[in-house]
Formats: structure tokens, C-alpha cells, sequence
């Protein structure tokens, strides 16, 4: 009885520290402090778990945490900063994998002992469910992201109808297990179908639609973590579940507000249809453009640049030269800040962690809406690699199909540059008025190389 | 003092903790939101606490050995690289000056 | 399913409860602090939850009774006034226009 | 069993909806929402607790009912708006006598039945203890900001000594009554202790204090709430107070630091003090003086006018008669704003309450922080009825009782007026350099009277 006091006191303590690692998350300053909660209260946790008495063998597991520490940390340090949505995407797979592998283990063992309909059966078949599902789901969006599979939505004639048969299936493998007494050889069929649905939910999702899918595999991940809680009578596991369901729902609506899109739009699968439908159309009308060795003397006479990242740096791995143009344009007295649209890139908070991982003070980053006021009175707008974020379309013309996505009004600046390889369109796949503006210039080529010959250009000033 | 909890008591906890997962994320900086989401899927790996029971119990199958032999492993993996490479994210976030 | 909750239980409660009453109220705008101060009065009288199963227990003693009443009678007062007077407060809050 | 899952689930729900009303009242535009929910949630609860299959006997509950409305409804509607602080005390000592009343039938129906020193017998007795101790205290604040009582701080040789004894003597009948079984024969003693420390606790603490006291007695009732659920296991109980716990310690936070305060100033009692000792001393510097007649013209020819209201106002109750002076200015083409100090007045948002009942739209009041930027391009700081809080010695005098307590700098403004009836000081107690500036003029007068006198003359041009 005194140790199960300990294990509880443990449970609490860990709990709230996850807790305060959330709430520390809130601004930079704190944030490093909130992970070193959630690591205190991992090994609480642990530590707790370790001494409860119905643990007794602890060889098997203490092996299987080294094994995972020997793989997790040289995977921490060796992972580079723009492989992360896809280290989120298997990192997922594996953990409801894990949770999807004890929701097995425990039906075996409570199952006989449960009164058919009970509510430990319901929660068990729901954490097997979104666990399996979250499993595969995540594989396929991992696999997508690393190109390993087409990137494009993959569809089918009566696909609608096959998901729905699919989850349908599932759903009666739960039923029958949750209200027929020793029905475990229906267990192998229903991880199975779940499996499957996990695939079905993701093949029609286009490959640049992941990092919401991502957000929301979270949520599902967290609800299964819930799940295993009330079927273990465990409010660790309740508590984390529902702290992460949260935290993954609420990225995917900021995700899905900063497009305009629909929640229902995502949750129901098959977007991407969209911009796979629209391509690219790069229409006839003039641009102007300009040179490296044309635009630094621009830069250099500026009294104000806003900077605005998108896709193209990440895909350039064009950070670091940012980040000294940055600092070559601040020496020579110009003030220089950076934009950061909500969705630039492909996950959120993506130009963050890479304007960040080059050394780029955060202070420097605003955010659209403090950055939209300021725009009429800059010098220059030097866009890099960014289009859908910067599309004036969404703003003027109702029919575009990004028809009221908030955007970066870099178009308002005195002077626009833009750095992209061609004129060919971004994500959404539509074309961009900007480019055909008066006192827009296009600086043709990769994001890395245009940005260091500005920078040599630049030096040589 | 009574051993396990009703499904009542679970899910005023199930609610509180929603509705506060609600305000603490709504407070995140969008500067952020890389390095909370792999926070936040670091932190889930506390399953491991699922799989540690479900392997280490004196009457375990085999199977149960072996399927909990790999949920531990996995949920470490998870908690390890999680929590590193989130904190790696983190270090790279400067003020100027400091 | 049983009755009663552990201790444990009710810590977690109070806990999560208590960090979602500190992010909720931080939130509240000074503008409605006046309001904020006598709805969270008028709420705290739902501990005429209380009051009623002591009154009206089949075993309860004269002096249970009396106490209960007496509870019951402070406990509604505020809950209705309470509630009426936030409501009157805030029915004033107008933005210009409005 | 049935009804007692129909039960649990109407705490559920009424917890859930607490929750929402405290998340709505963030911003006027979703408080009233909130307060419905409120409403709804309150009934949920009891309607659920007459379900129990322990309530048995509704008739005394329901007379209880029906006077407790017949009592709080029309004193919901005849109560003043200036009289809220009031309220609030009284209101908090009726919710802490209920509190303790229910203790001391739980104590006598339950203690025998309990095992010495387990964990109900101690959450019965804090909830006892904190409910009798705000009790008296709410009750003693209540009769400060009535004016029954002096409000001055009544001090007395030995006061902490005493104060300590019946604390000790608090927890000593609490630790007997905790471990000795059948010791019921303290509980009258235990009651009486605990009623009297309320009383010592806020005696020495002067009248204008009275606001923070309540909100940490808001705090203490709280507290008394999740007691009384931990000892009922009631998880609804534990809810609400916990919520109600944090908010009043947040607000007597908020005002701690509005007043560069500690807090711990304020939990150990004894202050106000300060303001007793230091009595306000107007010196011989001299001032200048306008009359409404000259002040009027000036206010008609600024383009823009500041309104800093203080306790003054309040006081006067001279808020319609500001507001119809914000009108004629509006009318007129002057840009008038409010300028609300966080602790203006005697309680949080007292200004934003009576401006508000006076019609004046709320997003014309703005906060310290948005304002003080403004102040020097603003022609006109019209004061009325404000002093600490529009103290400069706060910001320039490191040696001032009030230094570091954050301001609104009127005193930038390039004209400052003056509403007071004398030269006399404010809550603190200390000489206010604004009033000899060379750009300040001062309207003596009360001040319902003077803007009266203002709207007439403005009238009149
Ligand atoms: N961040 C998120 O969380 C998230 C999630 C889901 C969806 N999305 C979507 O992703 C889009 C992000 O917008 P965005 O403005 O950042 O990017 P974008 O609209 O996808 O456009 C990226 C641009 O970068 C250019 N580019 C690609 N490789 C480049 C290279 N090596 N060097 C220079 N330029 C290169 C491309 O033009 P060229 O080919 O001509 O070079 C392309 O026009 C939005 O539509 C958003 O809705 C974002
Ligand atoms: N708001 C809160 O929550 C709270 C809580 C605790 C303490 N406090 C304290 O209360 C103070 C509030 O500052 P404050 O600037 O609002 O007020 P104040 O410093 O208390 O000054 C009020 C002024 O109003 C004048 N006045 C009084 N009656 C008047 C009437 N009928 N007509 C015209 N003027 C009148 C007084 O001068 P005459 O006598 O010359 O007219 C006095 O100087 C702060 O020191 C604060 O720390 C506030």
C-alpha cells in the first residue's frame, strides 16, 4: 500500500511537471527549462513505474531502454534541422506502434476478465484502433515527405466507399470484441484493418499536405494515449494523452486557418485534390529582372528591408546565407527584419527553426500581422523562395482558390525582390500577380547561390 | 483508501487536462511551434510506463514479453531522440546580443 | 465501477484544476476584474452541493438540520445574487456603437 | 448505482461549464456568455445532488431555496454599483459561514467513523478552519469599507505575540480533534479560535487595503471549498474551489504588484501602516488655480484630452457627469481617451465598472502601458479624483513610499488639470510633486460638481 502511494506521488509529479514544460513553451526564454521538466518527469515516471509491485522482472526492460537511448541519441544529433517533419512523421509511427503493441498485450491479459460491454473493453479497442491506425498513417506520411513514395495524392475509382467499408470493418471487429465474451481470434483481423485504414487515410493526401496531417496524427496519438489510461486506470497516461490530443488539434486549425482552408477539409481526407488539379501557370505577361550585381547596390541604399523566407530557403538549405546578407545589410546601417508567415514552408514554424539554427536573432522575426502595417514604408521587400505566403490573389481576387488566405503584403513595399529559380508556381499551384508589378524584380536562381552572390556582391560594394 | 479509480474520476481528469492543454497551447509562440511538436510527441512516449508493466509483470506470456520488449524500446527511442533534438531546436533561439 | 475516489485521485483533480484556474484567469482582461471577482463569488456557492445532502439525509440529526438550513439559506443568496449582480455589471460593458 | 452515474455526470457537466464561464469572461464581448453558463452549471449541480439516493428530506432544502432567492434577488438589483466592494465582503463571509457550517455537521456525522489521522479528518478540519477565519475576516472588511468600523489599523502592544498564541491554538485543537478519536468536545473551542484569528488577522490592516484582503479572502474561501470536496470526495467541490483559490490569489498578485508591494506585505497582515504613519503634508509651494469658466475653452481648443479617473470619482460618484463631459468633448472634435491605472479607485476595474455604468464605450478606456507612450503628444491630462496613481515621485523618488508602483505619466502632457477638493493627499498618504508643476492648474472643487460645472460651460461656447 505505502509503495502504490509512491507510485502515485510519482504519477502526480509528473504529471504536473509535463504541465509546466507546456506552459514554459510559451515564449523562447523559458522554453529550455520546460524541457528539462519534461525530461525530469520522464524519469519519474519511470522511476515510479519501476517501483510498483506488480513489476518484478526488470532485465528484459531495462535492456530494451538502453537499446532505445544507444538509438535515440546519436538519432537526436545526427538528424539535420530540415529533416524534422519527417523525423516527427516516424517518431509518431513508432510511438503509437508502441501503444498500438500494448493495447495487444493487455487485451490478452484483462480481456476474460472484463464484462462484455464494459467500459475498460470500449477504451481498450479505441487505443488499439487509433494506435494501429496512427501507426501506418504516419509511415505513409514519413514516406511521403522523404519522397520515398510519390508525393502527389494517389486515387482510386470508389475510393470514398472502400475507406468507409474499411472503417466500417473495423468498427465491427471492435464491436464484436467489446460484446462477445472471448472473441480474441477476431484481434489479428481487427490490427489488420486498422493497419489498412491508416493507409487509406493518407494515400489521397498530397505529399506538401503532410505537416497538417502530421499535427493531427499527433492528436490521434495523444487520444490513443488517453485511451490506454482509462483502460490501465492510469491518470499519467490520461493526462499526457490529452495534453498532446490538444496540442496537435489546435497546430492543425492554426495550420488549416493560416490557408483558409476547412477543418472538415483535412479531417475527411482527400485535399491536396486542389493544387494537384490546378498546375502551375505561368502566363505570358513581361517581368522585369535583375541581377546579383544589379540589386546589392539596392539593398545597400535601402533604409529598410523585410526579408521574406519561404519553402525555397529550406529546400535551398539557404539559411546561413540569409543570415549573413542579414548581417552585412545591418553593419552598413540598413534595418533589416524578417516576416514570417504562419504557414512558410512546410511545417509550422519551420522558417523559425532554420532562421534560428543559423543565428538569427529571434527579435528579429515578426510576425504577419506586426509586419503588414510597416510594409508601405519599406524600402525593399527581398523575398526568398516564398510565393503562395506573399500571393496577392488571396487578397484581391475572391475566385482564387486561396481566396482569403492572410498573406505577407509584400506587394506594398516600395521595391520588390524575389529570388525563385522560375516562374514556376508554389504549393497551391497558382500563379502570382506579384511577379508582373511595376516595381517588382525577379532574381532568377537556386536561393543559396542568389543569396551568396549578393553577399560577394555585396562585400565588394 | 481505495485501490483504482472510478471512470467518473478519470474522465473529470481527461477534462480538466483537455481544457487546459487548450489554454497552455493557445500561449505558444508560433516561433515555437517546430519544437513543440516534437516536444509534445516526446512526452507521449510516457506509454513507456504501459509497456514497462505489461512486460515486467511476474505472470507475463511470452507474447505479452515480447510485444511489451518492443513498446519499450520504441517509446524510449521516442523519449530519447524527443527531448535531445527538441532541445537542440531550442539552443539555436538567440536574442540579439546574447 | 466504485465508489468513492482515492486520494490520489482527487489530488490530480485539484492539481490540473488549480493550473487551469491560474491560465484562465491570467487570460481575464482588467477590465473585468470587478466582474471577474464577484462571478467567481457567486460560483463558489455551489457549495450548497454540500449543504443539501447534510440537510437532507434520512439520518440526519436536528443539529445537522439546523446547520444544513442555515448553509443552504447563505449558499443560495450568493449564488443568486451573485450571479444577478455580474450579469447587471457586465449588461454595462458597451463597445462604442453598440 | 444508475442515478449515481446520472449524478457524477451533472458534476461533470457542471464543472466543464465553470470552466467556460471563467475561459469567457476574458473580453466583454463573450462575459455574459460565461455568466450563463455559470447560471446553467450552478443548476446542473443541484439538480443533480436532489438525485442522490442519500437526499432524502426536500422540504427544508427547498424553503432554504426559495428565502435564499427571495433575499438575493432583490439585493442583486437595489445594490449600488459603488457599493460592490461591500457586497463582495459580505457575500464572501455568508459563502465561508456555509463552508464552515457544513463542517461542523460532517464533522460529527463523519469523525467517529474515521481512523485517527487519516486524510478526511484533516480536510475537514482546514476546511473548517479556513471557513470560519474568512468568515469573521470578510465580515471585519465588510464593516472597514462600510465605514461601521474606523478604518484606520487598530494596533495593540503584543499584537504579533497574540497573533501567533491563537494560531497555535487553532492548529493544537485541530491536531487533538485530527488524532484523537471522540474529541468532539473541542469543536466549539476549535470554532471559536478560528473565528477570533479572522478577526486579529484583518484588524490591523487599514480600511483603503480592504481590496487586496478581500481577493486573498476570496482565495482562503477557495481553498475552504476544495477542502470541504476532498472531504465529501466531491470532485465538483474540488473544481470550483480550486478555481476560485487561484483567481483571488491572482487578482491580490495583480494588485500587490500594481502597488510595488510584496505580497508577503500582505499575507502576514500589518500593513497600511505605512499610510497611517506618513501623514500627507501639503507644503507651502504655490499653485495654480482655474476655475471651470477658464478651464472650459482650453478642453474645447485641445485636439486631444486624457482622462485619468481616480478614487476621487468614485467617491463622488461623478462618473455620468464625466461621461456627458466625454460626449460634449467628442462632439466638439476633441479625441478623448480614459486612462485606467490597474489600482485606481479601491478595487480591480472599480473605474472600468462605473465608467461603464455610465455609458462611456469600453474600448475608449485604455491601460497604463498603451497610454504612457501617448501622454506626450497629448494636450490635455484632465485628473479627477486621481493621486497615487499619476505620482511622479513614484517613478523619480527613489526614496518615496510609493517608488517603483508604475504610473500614468499626466505629467508629460503639455497641459495638466487638477479635479480635487483641497490640496490633501491619497490612499498613500504622500505630497504629490505634479500639483506645482508649471504646466499643471488645479480646479478645486468636488469633483460631480466641477464637471458639472465644465459641461455647462461648454455648453455655453
Ligand atoms: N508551413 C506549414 O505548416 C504548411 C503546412 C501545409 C501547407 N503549407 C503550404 O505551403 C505553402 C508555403 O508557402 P511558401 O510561400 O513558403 O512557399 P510556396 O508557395 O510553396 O513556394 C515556394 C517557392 O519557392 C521556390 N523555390 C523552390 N526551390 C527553390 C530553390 N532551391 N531556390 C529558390 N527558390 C526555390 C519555388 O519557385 P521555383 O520553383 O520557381 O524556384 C516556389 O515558388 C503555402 O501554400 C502553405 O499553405 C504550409
Ligand atoms: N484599486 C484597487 O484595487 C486598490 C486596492 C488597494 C489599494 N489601492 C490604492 O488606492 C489608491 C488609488 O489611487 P487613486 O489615484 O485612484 O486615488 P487616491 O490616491 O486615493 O487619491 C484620491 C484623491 O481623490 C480626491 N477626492 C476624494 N474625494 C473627492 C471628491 N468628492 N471630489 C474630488 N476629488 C476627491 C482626494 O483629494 P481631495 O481630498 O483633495 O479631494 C484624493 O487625493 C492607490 O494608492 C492604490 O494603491 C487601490
Amino acid at each position: 500500500m505505502d509503495t502504490e502511494l509512491i507510485v502515485q506521488a510519482a504519477y502526480l509529479a509528473a504529471s504536473g511537471l509535463f504541465i509546466l514544460a507546456l506552459m514554459w513553451m510559451s515564449s523562447p526564454k523559458t522554453a529550455r527549462r520546460g524541457v528539462r521538466c519534461a525530461e525530469v518527469g520522464t524519469v519519474i515516471a519511470i522511476a515510479g513505474t519501476l517501483l510498483r509491485h506488480d513489476v518484478v522482472g526488470y532485465d528484459l526492460v531495462l535492456i530494451a531502454m538502453l537499446l532505445g537511448a544507444a538509438i535515440g541519441v546519436p538519432m537526436a544529433y545526427l538528424m539535420p534541422m530540415t529533416a524534422i517533419p519527417q523525423r516527427t512523421a516516424i517518431s509518431h509511427a513508432f510511438g503509437a506502434l508502441a501503444v498500438g503493441l500494448i493495447g495487444i498485450a493487455e487485451y490478452y491479459k484483462l480481456a476474460s476478465g472484463l464484462a462484455p460491454g464494459s467500459f475498460p473493453l470500449w477504451a481498450l479497442m479505441l487505443e488499439m484502433l487509433l494506435g494501429f491506425l496512427t501507426c501506418t498513417a504516419s509511415l505513409i506520411a514519413f514516406a511521403k515527405l522523404q519522397e520515398i513514395m510519390p508525393t502527389r495524392p494517389i486515387m482510386f475509382a470508389g475510393q470514398r466507399l472502400v475507406n468507409l467499408l474499411v472503417f466500417g470493418a473495423a468498427l465491427a471487429f471492435a464491436g464484436l470484441m467489446i460484446f462477445l465474451p472471448n472473441s480474441s481470434q477476431y484481434l489479428p483481423w481487427f490490427v489488420a484493418v486498422a493497419l489498412l485504414f491508416g493507409v487509406l487515410l493518407v494515400i489521397p493526401i498530397g505529399g506538401a499536405d503532410m505537416p497538417t496531417v502530421i499535427a493531427l496524427l499527433n492528436s490521434y496519438a495523444g487520444l490513443a494515449c488517453s485511451a490506454m489510461g482509462f483502460a490501465l486506470n492510469n491518470k499519467l497516461l490520461i493526462v499526457v494523452g490529452a495534453l498532446d490530443g490538444t496540442s496537435g488539434f489546435i497546430l492543425a486549425v492554426i495550420m488549416c486557418k493560416a490557408m483558409n482552408r476547412s477543418f472538415s477539409n483535412v479531417l475527411f481526407g482527400g485535399f491536396g485534390q486542389v493544387a494537384a488539379a490546378a498546375s502551375g501557370g505561368a502566363d505570358d505577361r513581361p517581368v522585369r529582372s535583375m541581377s546579383a550585381e544589379e540589386a546589392a547596390p539596392v539593398l545597400e541604399l535601402a533604409s529598410s528591408v523585410v526579408i521574406i523566407p519561404g519553402y525555397g530557403m529550406a529546400v535551398a538549405q539557404a539559411q546561413h546565407r540569409v543570415a549573413e546578407l542579414y548581417e552585412h545589410l545591418e553593419e552598413s546601417g540598413v534595418e533589416v527584419k524578417f516576416a514570417i508567415h504562419p504557414v512558410a514552408g512546410r511545417m509550422p514554424g519551420h522558417m523559425n527553426v532554420l532562421l534560428a539554427e543559423a543565428d538569427v536573432p529571434y527579435d528579429k522575426l515578426v510576425e504577419l500581422e506586426d509586419i503588414n502595417p510597416e510594409m508601405p514604408q519599406t524600402d525593399v521587400a527581398l523575398i526568398i523562395g516564398a510565393n503562395d505566403t506573399i500571393n496577392p490573389a488571396a487578397r484581391d481576387d475572391p475566385n482564387s482558390v486561396i481566396a482569403g488566405m492572410p498573406i505577407i503584403e509584400a506587394d506594398k513595399a516600395k521595391t520588390v525582390m524575389v529570388i525563385k529559380r522560375s516562374m514556376s508556381a508554389g504549393f497551391a499551384g497558382i500563379d502570382n500577380p506579384i511577379y508582373y508589378l511595376d516595381n517588382t524584380q525577379m532574381l532568377f536562381g537556386d536561393a543559396k547561390k542568389m543569396t551568396e552572390q549578393l553577399v560577394k556582391e555585396l562585400q565588394e560594394l | 483508501m481505495i485501490e483504482g479509480s472510478s471512470t467518473t474520476d478519470l474522465l473529470f481528469v481527461f477534462m480538466l487536462a483537455a481544457f487546459l492543454g487548450f489554454q497552455l497551447i493557445k500561449r505558444v509562440s508560433p516561433l515555437l511551434h517546430s519544437p513543440l511538436m516534437s516536444l509534445t510527441n516526446a512526452i507521449a512516449a510516457v506509454v513507456v510506463v504501459g509497456a514497462i508493466i505489461i512486460t515486467s509483470e511476474g505472470d507475463a506470456t511470452p507474447l505479452a514479453k515480447t510485444l511489451g520488449f518492443l513498446a519499450v524500446l520504441a517509446a524510449t527511442i521516442n523519449a530519447v531522440s524527443g527531448l535531445l533534438i527538441t532541445d537542440r531546436m531550442l539552443k539555436m533561439f538567440r536574442r540579439k546580443g546574447e
